[in-house]
């Protein structure tokens, strides 16, 4: 049985099931109940974060386990490490992930390293909620993208969804994954509506997916990029030309198997990443694929990402500033030495 | 009013109707903002000051362009307070290529450096060790310009409230901590969110002055302001200056402010208006007449309407500005 | 020694000699660690805690197994006090697969979860949010654990001290902050770094308990830890107890110590031993003989003997281990 | 006229040097002077850093200009970037680049972004010096090299010199520089000791350094690992293969030109960095060339990097974890098909 949610109710969902099928897990972060000990607010009132993705579950768990914090970053998702280490299983809201900022080490020097500096007698197993992704006219310190950080650092996983069937399964598996995860939710999608399965079922974390078959290029997106990918493809499908789209889900794990079997199947790559374009996923996976397929690749990996800048806050600005399908027509056009394509 | 009787004598008049004038220029952006905001011509996240004024005009009313402030996500009132420019000001909440910062910045990120205006900002507590800097430049340099750090009652509880007021304190620096205690952060009230009882509490573990003042009594900022500014001034090092205050709107623009109680909001929006208050004040004082401040409330709404006209009729900026800017030595 | 009567009648001899045992073990511990790292055997960066015995006893006397401590880049006494074995912990400093750690953590992130160690710290600072997490699962879970944060003084500027003790105060945690000041933070003294008199002032500002006691009293820290440990399991919420202590070595093994006074060194190190100052009070007050301290001695001797044996013939890790234990589900 | 000096030395001249020339110029860091306010410490027996880098500063210029800091990243580095924005010309040490944890959302959010959000009215000319590198035996949390992640983030300058000329050239163009810029300093690398011009000169940013000339194969190697990799090059010249090293000693900008050049003779690539391997430089080099010198490449591009572990403290381990000129070897070996210069 499937139903219509949105990308954000689905994640909801998510933690409700995971809270309650284990009193362990519990939800931490700024505002993630909203309005604590204020006397006359209802629970059914309280904000559920700063989007409202959380609404309602302060109601059915109670405040000893859906917890307000100050905005602290540091402290809170430190005592989110130990309290993973010590028999809790939080999931921990990092409101925007541009906040990573005030709270790196935390992540990177003490959750990420914890069970490799203790000889493998610790587990941590933490999930990260955060926000990204431009789009939003947020500006420069609430629209980055910053996945890469945590995909260069060891010890974390990644996990970047892009529907709410995968968002939903995908954070079941990271709340019960017993390794630290950073999960990523784009503010752009909280709106998006897909089909989700009913009740719980996981995705599994390291796995990527086809989100569309084709035989004359791979076009690898993260996130949100690949529905900017899907639009492109529809456009080239109308050229004659049969993308296929790997969503990579997870960025660390990363699958590479089923990028480098797409690559053999098309001998073309094309990266959507909206991240910034240095030591990005996008590099990442480029020169995974030469190091392990050079031999199938008939052309040069094209990567389509943010320009080297910070997010610009005016609307024009910020949409020349994200990968669209004409950047991706482009480049393939490119590729292929066929101009017809690029001009439509 | 309980304001002391050596403020009124340093506080002349033309003093006074300018702190009324950028009062009501902050009330109007900001009813001007909510209103454009809410037909969805505005992009992005908004913050609204009003109802904060006093504290942002008292404070600024010490200070020259060659003094530094740190602003927060909240940081229109600051702008003004600060002589920022409307027409510029606006124009960036716009987007456009005439905005303060050519469109690049926004709301969150307003600033004006020549005014001394160090940036609005969307981290919370990202004003503490800017502001320090600003004083540090003052101290190495052995001018006499102050820095003033804006902060909220949510941001007391950042790790950087700590360790700036720290390093201000053992260095004895020009910087003036002046906290926006307008109970909440967010939708988490003060007393939830902090172990503290006053924030100006917290200024005893730094060895520093700590005071509290009602931040709806723009004279009571003012005072405590000019006593600390001295202080700066004169190298005695930094003030915490706590405001009890309260913000009129939502967190942001969108906020059912679920968590506001019924009575508090009456109480403090319609029953202790920091503007309405200096108002009365300023005419039983003599400080102004009622055409004085009239006209000065005719002139405000003018070019605040001006503010909107140049906001709106404004270009965007040009593709080229994208990757502009990132650098000095290269684009 | 300004013990008070109340302690003396708590204080059982098995008690007293366990904790002279601990202090002895830490001791030599130590002074071995001292010795081995000067004939070049011990690879990286050391950091001793000697001096400061009584602080990390006095504390961890009150603990079981299930009560978590954070730790310090000196976290050797820590470890010790806590119930971590020796062997172990000589085999982690050196490298070596039998460590607690099986060589990866080194001295500067020795642990042992099983303990309630959580480990050593590379980060000063980082320790406040940690202690506060293992707080949060006793209050979540409902159980009496407590959890300790220990601290440098020169931690005590870093913003996580704010953060960490604002949240623990707020959520009334079972924890226990305790400040070790030993007057320097590396070369820079506390009374530089830190614009507070006394790190116990700053409790204030979370309107929880700050205590003072001489950390070089093992009874003072004892006495005053069992208050707080008390309070903690009742549910009366967090405590800061600062520790005046010293460091007899200096900040890491190599430290010139240029900036350490002559007579301070003196005084604290030969006239103000915790060990000593304890040994007397147990002997003066029948707490255990001449021969059980005498035999404390002699078999902790041996056991750091043991220990550096067991050290220095142990195989270092295997090539494999490289790359295990960075995730559960897969290497 | 040159003479011999250590790493660390030439470092200490640098800042030196640009002290003398501007007095705008500072030294703020945790115990850069060392043991501030102790009466009877002679500035001249001060610290001068954790590893005495900076020794004798201080007495030059007293502490009005050398600044000792609490133990508060976030405070002093964000400090620093308003003061660079006010009217000096900073030099903060973040003692080891780990610790970026504690300070990351000044550096990032606030250091790097100012100039942009304020539409280019603001400069920030901050220079951030800050140790790296693995083998010291100093563990997880004191031996990364994160410079992966600054050269993510647009805004920043990120300069990685590998010998003490280029130590103290590049300093000197960091700090007067107009732009933030991260220094990174390989502790291990401080006693090291090369010829350095005497007085001031500046070496550009953005310039990379052909560090052997070689017709076979191009290394780049990042810092220390240009060594790792001249020796690699003396070994395998005498099995007859001339490699060429490019030492791009800044990673942001990059200098492409460069790099590409050499590629475009050898027709071989191989990266030796030693960050951890996700979203690292090696990968953002290789994807670049892939992107803009594909048609030069004779074989798939190798990196040779750390394993995607944090740093193991047990020396055995930690030898292991480095790349070493065998690894080099090997993969050149296996690039050519010619396995007698693997086994040597
Ligand atoms: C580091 C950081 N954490 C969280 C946020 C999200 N946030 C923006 S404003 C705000 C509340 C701030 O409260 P306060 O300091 O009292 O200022 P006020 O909004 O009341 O003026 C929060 C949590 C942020 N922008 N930055
Ligand atoms: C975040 C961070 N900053 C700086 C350092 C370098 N460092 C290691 S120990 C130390 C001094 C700590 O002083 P204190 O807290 O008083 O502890 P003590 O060494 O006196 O026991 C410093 C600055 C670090 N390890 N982590
Ligand atoms: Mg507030
Ligand atoms: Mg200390």
């Amino acid at each position: 049985m499937t139903k219509k949610l949105t990308f954000s109710k689905a994640i909801n969902e998510a933690i409700t099931l995971a809270m309650n099928k284990d009193n362990d897990v519990i939800l931490i972060g700024e505002d993630v109940a909203g309005g604590a000990e204020v006397d006359h607010l209802q629970d059914q009132e309280a904000w559920g974060g700063v989007m409202g993705v959380t609404q309602g579950i302060v109601e059915k768990f109670g405040r000893n386990r859906v917890i307000d914090t100050p905005i602290a970053e540091a402290g809170y998702i430190g005592a989110s490490v130990t309290a993973a280490a010590t028999g809790l299983r939080p999931i921990a809201e990092l409101m925007f992930n541009d906040f990573i900022g005030s709270c790196l080490d935390e992540v990177m020097n003490q959750g990420a390293k914890l069970r490799y500096m203790f000889g493998g007698k610790a587990r941590v197993p933490l999930t990260i909620r955060t926000m990204h992704g431009a789009g939003y006219r947020a500006a420069a310190q609430h629209s980055q993208s910053l996945y890469a950080l945590f995909t260069h650092i060891p010890g974390l996983k990644v996990v970047v969804p892009s529907t709410p069937y995968d968002a939903k399964g995908l954070l079941l598996s990271s709340i019960f994954d017993d390794d630290p995860v950073i999960f990523f939710e784009d503010k752009t999608l909280y709106t998006m509506k897909g089909e989700v399965d009913e009740g719980f079922y996981t995705i599994p974390i390291g796995k990527a997916d086809i989100k569309r078959k084709g035989k004359d290029l791979t076009i690898v997106a993260i996130g949100k990029q690949v529905h900017t990918a899907l639009k492109a493809a529809n456009q080239l499908s109308k050229k004659g030309y049969e993308a296929e789209i790997v969503d990579p889900r997870s960025l660390s794990p990363l699958d590479e198997d089923t990028i480098l079997d797409s690559v053999a199947k098309t001998g073309r790559l094309i990266i959507v990443d909206e991240a910034y374009p240095r030591c990005n996923v996008a590099t990442d996976i480029s020169a995974m694929v030469v190091d392990k397929g050079f031999d199938y690749l008939d052309a040069p990996i094209k990567m389509i990402t943010a320009p080297h800048s910070p997010v610009p806050f005016s609307p024009s600005l910020e949409d020349l500033y994200l990968p669209n399908p004409e950047k991706i027509m482009a480049a393939f056009a490119e590729m292929i030495g066929d101009n017809s394509i690029a001009s439509k | 009013m309980g304001t002391s009787k050596s403020i009124l004598a340093s506080l002349t008049s033309e003093k006074a109707k300018w702190m009324y004038r950028k009062m009501v220029e902050i009330r109007e952006f900001e009813e001007m903002v909510h209103d454009i905001f809410a037909k969805g011509e505005l992009p992005g996240f908004v913050h609204l000051y009003a109802g904060e004024e006093a504290v942002a005009v008292g404070v600024c009313a010490h200070l020259t362009d060659q003094d530094s402030i740190t602003s927060t996500h909240r940081g229109h009132g600051h702008c003004i307070a600060k002589g920022c420019d409307l027409d510029g000001m606006m124009a960036e909440i716009y987007g456009k290529s005439t905005g303060l910062c050519k469109g690049k910045g926004g709301s969150m990120h307003i600033a004006d450096i020549e005014k001394g205006m160090l940036g609005a900002n969307g981290i919370v507590g990202g004003g503490f060790p800017l502001a320090v800097g600003a004083g540090l430049t003052a101290k190495v340099k052995k001018t006499d310009h102050v820095a003033v750090c804006f902060f909220g009652d949510g941001a007391n509880n950042h790790g950087t409230f700590h360790e700036g007021i720290n390093m201000a304190a053992i260095w004895n620096l020009p910087v003036i901590f002046v906290a926006e205690n307008n109970g909440y952060g967010e939708a988490s009230t003060f007393e939830y969110a902090s172990s503290c009882t006053n924030i100006a509490d917290r200024a005893a573990g730094y060895n520093i002055p700590g005071e509290i003042v009602d931040g709806k009594d723009l004279l009571a900022v003012y005072e405590a302001a000019e006593r600390a500014v001295k202080r700066a001034r004169n190298g005695e090092g930094p003030t915490l200056i706590e405001c009890k205050t309260y913000r009129d709107y939502g967190h942001f623009e969108g906020d059912a402010q679920t968590y506001k109680n019924d009575k508090e909001k009456v109480e403090q929006r319609d029953h202790n208006d920091c503007i309405k208050r200096f108002k009365d004040y300023a005419l039983a004082n003599n400080l102004a007449t009622k055409e004085d401040l009239d006209a000065i409330e005719d002139s405000v709404k003018k070019a605040i309407e001006h503010s909107v006209k140049f906001g709106e009729e404004s270009p965007l900026p040009d593709a080229s500005e994208l990757t502009k800017d990132v650098y000095v030595s290269y684009e």
